[in-house]
């Protein structure tokens, strides 16, 4: 049984219609694995090599990886939940409370990207850290380290206009709080309050503004970005390995001399 | 350890690393089966925030006799003829656009598509029956009753065979 | 053990592709669970256990046939009501699940109300929109109001009901008690209606209080209001020695002499106390004025102030005055102004005045005031707000004194402070603040009221109405309160009306108390021979009551002036008093309606008209109704009482008016001829 | 870090001869000539596989924490109503708490501000390539500097009230001094690993530690009117 | 995880809630003495509206083998949901006794209240006790009997109101004669009260209170009726025991 599923799904595989979409065919040659790579629009932001000690635990402790997973689930669990959602001042949080009583498992994925996104802001302050006590973000990675501090504010404005969503008083109070941060830049800050709420005061405007920034500016900002720090790891040769640096051998060799 | 044994070992690891594969990819394809399961169930709304497809229409002194009345809101023709009251949907069946009530001429017409509709119908046809136009079916009539303050209630939800008149 | 572990480790983990099947079917695992959030939700398992209870029951096949599964919603977009209660309460429109007891499955009980067209949450609070028990229940802090309990729903009569509402007790009574224990002297209420809740009691003024009772007395009052008498609503104010002492030196320095005189002494208080006691009696003081016997149950009428120590209270001078005139003292006094002679005074002061307590003062010693306790005094006085009850001489009433009350249903519970152990909701805050009002911080000021567990949930069932949906329901959707007039009489016989406090027990033309008849119509009724004897001499009707009309000891041009007045004035418009003769009936009719009297229509199981063999013993006495009523005023309350005295027990008999003018004629032949006779003689 | 192209790369026009590795060595970049190529695994199937593992795993996870934990909902917002304590998102409780301190203009965007350019420049400025501890060279200068800069800002912190913030900064200060008095010869290995720590470790580990124990103060310590609440005191 | 949420959430809720009663029952009370017998004294049979205080509190007592009030002996009150009992337990007086105020619970129908004790074996010895709890309809068919009926169908007199009972030559049924107005349908009493007795053949001193009371009105009344009927009705209303 399990022998014809196989060799019919070779069979498929093997289809013009398979092949015109899936250049890389099939096999396991190192060729065919490479090109499997290569030829996917997503994937061929990676290099279809990697050095073997980084996929240890410890060189990276899959933070980057992880957080893309959140990112991914993020992405998965919002665009349904804009569909029972109406960014307007009563609505937004009746429409909220019908996620949470009514809406078949409406209270899932509620959750699930509410706690998503804290575990994402977790994970980038995670991954921020671990790059630079690993000593990553060295020449000629520090393009990918700047772009890493872009997404690392992307991804806390991301929650933070998110937050207000639900229009209740913790999310209220708590932009209010948070924009008022904002207007103590000197000269501009005010402005840029007046701009962010698109007012004086969190009301109507501010909801459907923080709504587009959530649901659209934003997460078009992350993959664009998202996009250039993949493809810039497999430009800067890779993921940063401890021991190639020389700096690094040479501190060690060093301490070894001491010794 | 003979050669064969160690192909054995080979053999007994390509399968098993095949089967872990399979178990792999078959649970990932059961998940996003189960997952547009469940994304059905989500997208399928369990309350209507619609209004109650039960009208009251107010009492029936309000239609005087040989009376069209549209009630827009609702979609409903309310129609007091001499064999009595009766309610017509107001939904045009071609393409659902608002019907209107064309006294001059005595019929009810789409303003879309051009179809009519008889209000009063000459013998042979029914009211709601349709005069010309695109419209595959009649307009349909609405169930109609007078609950016990004497309103007019309509159903928009129900259809009825037509020829079922309301006295009051 | 641990190699083994290992090896199984290996055998999962071991490369890429093994985790990788392994946590794909973990991970498949964890999806395929997190539908359950959705199936196990508490709604579905009330309806499984619904249609679980209904299979046994006999009616199961139409429940079943009118069980609708899924989340139930009544949306009401004019309110902004979504509730899902239905969800749940499966069974509320089956009135055959009345007998149920199991809940969330019994039938709403009836009300006047269609559930559909109002919802649930209007009633009993509640989130609406909540399919949990926990959130729509309790109080969460996504939700504050939490579901009212039973002994308070009436409030939410009360936000659309602006006026009492036949079967809500509780409510009727909670907002009688607001008005009538001076909460609204302090506390502001400002109805939905635009109108603000208007005081019905009435705290005397205490800008001659000198010269009715001692300082001592004072003090002890202060001290303790309800050791003086156990009804008084006046609240005690826990004060301490010191500020009680300064208060009623206060008061006392304050007081001004009534109209320049001091009083004196007119008669010498007699000491019979079985002439007092009769004119006591006599001059039915009961009504109003209650005693407490010596079982220690507190008999009387509640209008005026309970006078079982009132010997130890009023200076004797002062009392005799009172009892002359107590409209000298006090104007508005709803006390009638007798016209005793000296003798009368006499005997009834010194009937009042042995009613003492000598315990009340035993311990009450008080140097003359100093004036640093007199100014201490007065400060307290305006500190507490006693000027908001009571007149005092020099002090303004003060304005918005305690917080207003007008939104208190809706207080948030974020701004309330409890006390420890206190259910966190805004009824028991409510309930226990009027309960214990001090406990809540030190140096609050609202004293402590003497009130019943039930009278407190009345008045936190009548505060509970006062919210925000009460405020913002447009007009269309409440109920306005009927409104209350004026009407006060004109002219000398209105003055004379004033006088004897009439309408104390009368109520004419919407306006006055309910203890006696409505006089609105009385000129239609009476004829006034009966009438003017009855002022002179009120005799009983209605051998079933205990208050009774007191003799004013009127005299005769007092008598006629008020008799023509009623005459004139009292007119129904539907009676014309002169349209059926007052005698004459034919004997045949008169027959007919003797028959009818006796037979159809029973009446004399509440009436008398013969003494000797009817016994009915809730209407009036109808043995002289001949030489009392107009025939036209009989035959009209014949036809439909309600239509001349709304609220009149009688009956509507729906008679004809063939059967209305033989009882009438009927009637009209029962002069009382005998007695007349012998008031003749 | 413009060179002078001073080589030349051939162009082979043969499409079939295997592609080779060239390498370009410029006067003044050394190249990261190695001594033995590193074991390499094709990114497919190996990391695809382990990366899908991961974030399985993460979502598994994530999966569980929503069936049993559900996302806050407070009451409808009301402008009225300020509940007490009004506490932004938790990644910003950290500024927040450094807003109970000082001016706006302060913790809201002078700090925030220099702590993302500091960010951003850390690359440029050569910080921690010369990964070398801190005060194996130059010692007695730097660590003159470091008493000064340890001691302003303790008496900053302490002049503004700012205990929380100092308790860390006072912690990381006594860390540096041990690892002044160690070398790499140490014989606690504790020690010799402080010893080789750079300046740009202690620096963002400091700033690491404020960021926890600011966040953490903020999200579980502050009560009704910032004040300071036990956890466990409740509301 | 067949264990549905919700009982889960229920569980945790009525544990916590018993967890929170928990150290009010059990008062540092010990019984100091035993009894044989309990009986209830007085507070049987009220009738109150929801959620309301009985007007006069419920005494039972607790007697010895030889009918002697026993003093000293724990009694335990407990009832359905919802009825609050204050207290909830004392010990006997001097005459034997126990007196508690209650408040019954928030929905319509009869609860049957349960006092118990201990015997010398300690074997519980329980005594029930039904009250009546009003819902609105019914609240209102005793304001109407307050106003219209029990002047007649009363036949105790009270201060304020004195009973016509006596003075009719046809004796009324008081309402809490279950025996005899169980046997009448909802549409015979509605009978007698819009038409009068004479309309099933009763005594002509019953008047027609049809023009004078509204459907709703004399419904409320028929009720209010059932609710007070003694024995009950059967299956008119829910009966809540202690659970």
């Amino acid at each position: 049984m399990a022998k014809t599923v196989d060799q019919y799904f070779d069979d498929l595989r093997e289809t013009r219609v398979w092949r015109s979409i899936f250049r890389s065919g099939s096999g396991s040659s190192t060729l065919h694995r490479s090109l499997a790579i290569q030829q996917n629009v997503f994937l061929h932001l990676f290099s279809t090599k990697v050095r073997t000690r980084m996929l240890s635990f410890s060189a990276t402790w899959y933070l980057g990886t992880l957080t893309l997973g959140t990112f991914l689930i993020l992405v998965a669990t919002g665009i349904p939940l804009m569909l029972y959602y109406h960014p307007s001042v009563p609505q937004a949080y009746a429409d909220t409370k019908d996620l949470q009583f009514v809406v078949s498992s409406g209270i899932f994925l509620r959750n699930l990207h509410r706690w998503s996104a804290h575990a994402m802001v977790f994970l980038v302050f995670a991954h921020m850290f671990k790059v630079f006590y690993r000593g990553a973000y060295r020449p000629p990675r520090e393009f990918n380290w700047v772009i890493g501090i872009v997404l690392l504010l992307i991804t806390l404005l991301l929650s933070y206009t998110g937050y207000l969503l639900p229009w209740d008083q913790l999310a209220y109070w708590a932009i209010t709080v948070g924009s008022n941060i904002a207007s103590a830049v000197p000269f501009m800050g005010s402005k840029i309050h007046f701009l962010l709420l698109g007012g004086n005061a969190v009301n109507a405007n501010a909801l459907l503004r923080f709504y587009v920034l959530h649901c659209m500016i934003l997460p078009l900002t992350a993959i664009f970005f998202v996009a250039i720090h993949f493809w810039r790891i497999r430009k800067d040769g890779g993921l940063y390995s401890h021991s190639s640096e020389p700096a690094t051998r040479r501190t060690e060799s060093a301490a070894k001399e001491v010794r | 350890m003979s050669d064969e044994k160690k192909i054995d070992i080979e053999k007994d690891d390509f399968s098993r690393r095949q089967f872990f594969l399979k178990l792999g990819l078959g649970s990932l394809s059961i998940a996003a089966a189960g997952t547009a399961a469940f994304a059905y169930q989500y997208l399928e709304p369990n309350v209507l925030f619609e209004p109650s497809p039960i009208v009251n229409v107010g009492n029936p002194d309000r239609y005087p006799l040989d009376s069209v009345t549209l009630d827009a809101n609702m979609g409903i023709f309310i129609i007091h003829s001499a064999e009595g009251f009766f309610s017509l949907s107001a939904v045009c069946t071609h393409l659902g656009c608002l019907t209107a009530w064309k006294p001059e001429l005595g019929i009810i017409a789409c303003p879309c598509h051009g179809s009519k509709f008889y209000v009063s119908p000459p013998a042979g046809k029914r009211p709601g029956d349709k005069i010309e136009g695109p419209a595959p079916r009649p307009l349909p009539w609405k169930r109609m009753w007078v609950n016990d303050d004497g309103d007019l209630l309509v159903d928009r939800s129900i259809d009825i065979p037509p020829m079922q008149f309301v006295r009051v | 053990m641990k190699g083994k572990l290992k090896a199984f480790w290996s055998l999962l983990f071991g490369d890429s592709v093994r985790a990788f099947g392994v946590v794909s079917l973990v991970f498949l695992a964890s999806l395929a669970i997190a539908p359950s959030k959705n199936y196990f939700s508490e709604w579905r398992h009330y309806q499984r256990g619904y249609l679980k209870m209904v299979r046994n029951r006999a009616d199961a096949v139409t429940l079943q046939r009118h069980f609708q599964g899924g989340i139930q919603q009544i949306w009401l977009p004019e309110i902004g009501v979504v509730d899902r209660c239905e969800s749940c309460h499966v069974g509320l429109k089956e009135s055959s699940l009345a007998n149920v007891s199991l809940q969330p499955y019994r039938n709403h009980p009836v009300i006047p109300h269609k559930l559909g067209e109002f919802g649930c949450t209007i009633c009993h609070r509640g989130q609406g929109a909540a399919t949990t028990v926990s959130e729509a229940h309790n109080s969460t802090l996504a939700w504050e109001q939490p579901v009212l309990p039973a002994k308070y729903v009436e409030s939410s009569c009360g936000t659309c009901h602006r006026g009492p509402v036949p079967g809500t007790p509780r409510l009727n009574e909670g907002r009688r008690l607001l008005a009538s224990y001076g909460c609204v002297n302090c506390h502001t209420i400002k109805l939905a209606d635009g109108a603000t809740m208007k005081p019905t009691d009435n705290p005397p003024s205490l800008s001659h209080i000198a010269d009715k009772t001692s300082r001592e007395w004072i003090y002890a009052w202060l001290k303790d209001p309800q050791a003086y008498a156990t009804t008084a609503t006046m609240p005690n104010f826990k004060l301490s020695d010191d500020d009680a002492r300064d208060i009623s030196a206060f008061l006392m320095a304050n007081s001004t002499p009534i109209s320049g005189d001091t009083l004196a002494i007119s008669a010498k208080p007699s000491s019979d106390p079985t002439a007092g006691a009769s004119l006591y009696g006599e001059s039915f003081c009961a009504s109003c004025h209650a005693v407490q016997n010596a079982a220690g149950n507190v008999v009387g009428g509640d209008v005026g102030p309970e006078l079982t120590r009132v010997g130890s209270k009023v200076k004797p001078e002062w009392l005799q005055a009172w009892l002359r005139n107590p409209r000298i003292y006090n104007d508005g006094t709803p006390m009638p102004h007798y016209r005793f002679n000296d003798g009368q005074i006499a005997t009834l002061s010194g009937f009042l005045l042995a009613k003492t307590d000598s315990d009340l003062l035993a311990n009450v010693h008080l140097d003359p005031s100093t004036p640093q306790q007199v100014a201490h005094g007065k400060r307290l006085v305006s500190d507490y707000g006693c000027a908001s009850c009571h007149e005092i001489a020099g002090i303004k009433k003060p304005d918005n004194f305690a917080p207003e009350l007008s939104r208190i249903g809706s207080k948030p519970i974020t701004q309330i402070l409890f006390l420890a152990g206190m259910p966190h909701t805004l009824p028991d805050y409510i309930a226990g603040k009027i309960k214990q009002p001090r406990a809540f911080t030190t140096g609050l000021k609202m004293p402590q009221f003497t009130l019943t567990q039930t009278q407190i949930d009345d008045i936190t069932t009548a505060l509970l109405s006062l919210n925000d949906r009460a405020n913002s329901l447009p007009p269309s959707m409440t109920v306005a309160a009927p409104s209350e007039s004026n009407y006060q009489p004109a002219g000398q016989a209105g003055k004379l009306i004033h006088d004897m406090a009439c309408m104390t027990c009368h109520r004419i033309n919407g306006h006055g108390g309910d203890m006696a008849p409505d006089l609105s119509w009385e000129g239609s009724s009476v004829q006034r021979q009966w009438l003017t004897a009855f002022l002179k001499n009120p005799n009983t009707l209605r051998p079933a009551l205990i208050r009774r009309m007191p003799k004013f000891n009127l005299t005769d041009s007092e008598v006629n002036q008020l008799s023509d007045y009623i005459l004139a004035v009292y007119q129904s418009p539907t009676v014309d008093r002169d349209s059926m003769p007052l005698s004459g009936y034919p004997a045949g009719q008169v027959e007919l309606g003797k028959q009818l009297f006796y037979g159809k229509y029973s009446c004399q199981a509440c009436h008398i008209v013969d003494s000797n063999t009817d016994k009915g013993y809730i209407g009036p006495t109808l043995t002289q109704v001949g030489s009392r009523l107009t025939a036209a005023w009989i035959f009209q309350w014949l036809k439909d009482p309600q239509a001349l005295r709304a609220g009149t027990i009688e009956p509507n008999r729906a008679m004809s008016d063939e059967d209305a003018r033989a009882i009438t004629a009927f009637l009209m032949s029962q002069k009382g001829g005998k007695q007349q006779e012998a008031a003749k003689k | 870090m413009a060179d002078p192209k001073d080589f030349a790369a051939g162009i082979d026009s043969n499409a079939k001869k295997a592609p080779r590795r060239i390498v370009f060595v410029t006067r003044r970049t050394s190249a990261q000539v190695k001594a033995e190529t590193e074991d390499q695994v094709q990114t497919f199937p190996e990391v695809l596989f382990r990366a899908a593992v991961a974030v399985e795993a993460l979502a598994a996870i994530l999966v569980w924490i929503a069936l049993i934990f559900n996302a806050p909902l407070e009451g409808l917002a009301d402008p009225s109503h300020t509940p007490n304590p009004a506490k932004a998102p938790w990644y910003f409780l950290g500024l927040q708490e450094m807003l109970h301190y000082f001016p706006p203009v302060v913790a809201g965007v002078m700090v925030p501000g220099l702590v993302v350019m500091a960010l951003i420049v850390i690359p440029y400025f050569n910080i921690n390539i010369e990964a070398e501890g801190f005060f194996l060279k130059d010692r007695q200068r730097r660590l003159r500097i470091f008493y000064i800069v340890a001691a302003a800002l303790s008496i900053f912190l302490a002049w503004f009230h700012v205990i929380v913030a100092l308790v860390p900064t006072l912690i990381m200060a006594g860390l540096m001094l041990i690892a002044s008095r160690s070398s790499p010869k140490s014989p606690s290995a504790f020690r010799r690993y402080l010893a080789a720590r750079p300046l740009s470790y202690w620096v963002m580990t400091w700033f690491l530690f404020e960021l926890v124990v600011l966040t953490a103060v903020g999200t579980l310590f502050r009560g009704p009117g910032w004040s300071w609440v036990w956890p466990w005191q409740g509301s | 995880m067949k264990l549905p949420s919700g009982i889960l959430v229920l569980t945790v809720l009525s544990f916590a809630t018993s967890c929170a009663r928990k150290p009010a029952s059990i008062s540092a009370l010990q019984p100091t003495a035993y009894g044989n017998a309990i009986v209830e004294s007085s507070g049987d049979k009220q009738v109150a509206q929801i959620g309301a205080t009985l007007h006069d509190p419920v005494v039972v007592q607790v007697n010895d083998d030889k009918g002697n009030a026993v003093t000293g002996a724990l009694v335990e009150f407990s009832a359905a949901s919802g009825v609050v009992f204050d207290p909830v337990s004392a010990l006997t007086d001097s005459s034997g006794q126990v007196t508690t105020n209650v408040s019954l619970g928030g929905m319509s129908g009869r609860y049957e209240l349960t006092a118990s004790t201990f015997d010398k074996s300690h074997k519980p010895i329980e005594v029930k006790i039904n009250e009546t709890a009003l819902g609105y309809q019914q609240t209102l068919g005793r304001q109407l009997n307050e106003k219209y009926c029990e002047r007649c169908h009363n036949p105790e007199s009270t201060v304020e109101r004195v009973s016509n009972y006596d003075n009719l030559a046809v004796k009324p049924h008081p309402f809490n004669e279950g025996g005899t107005l169980n046997k009448f349908t909802d549409a015979d009493l509605t009978a007698i009260i819009s038409y009068g007795g004479p309309a099933l053949n009763k005594s002509a001193l019953m008047p027609a209170w049809g023009n004078t009371l509204s459907k709703a009105e004399i419904q409320g009344l028929i009720a209010y009726i059932r609710a007070v009927s003694d024995p009950p009705l059967h299956g008119s209303e829910a009966t809540f025991k202690s659970n």
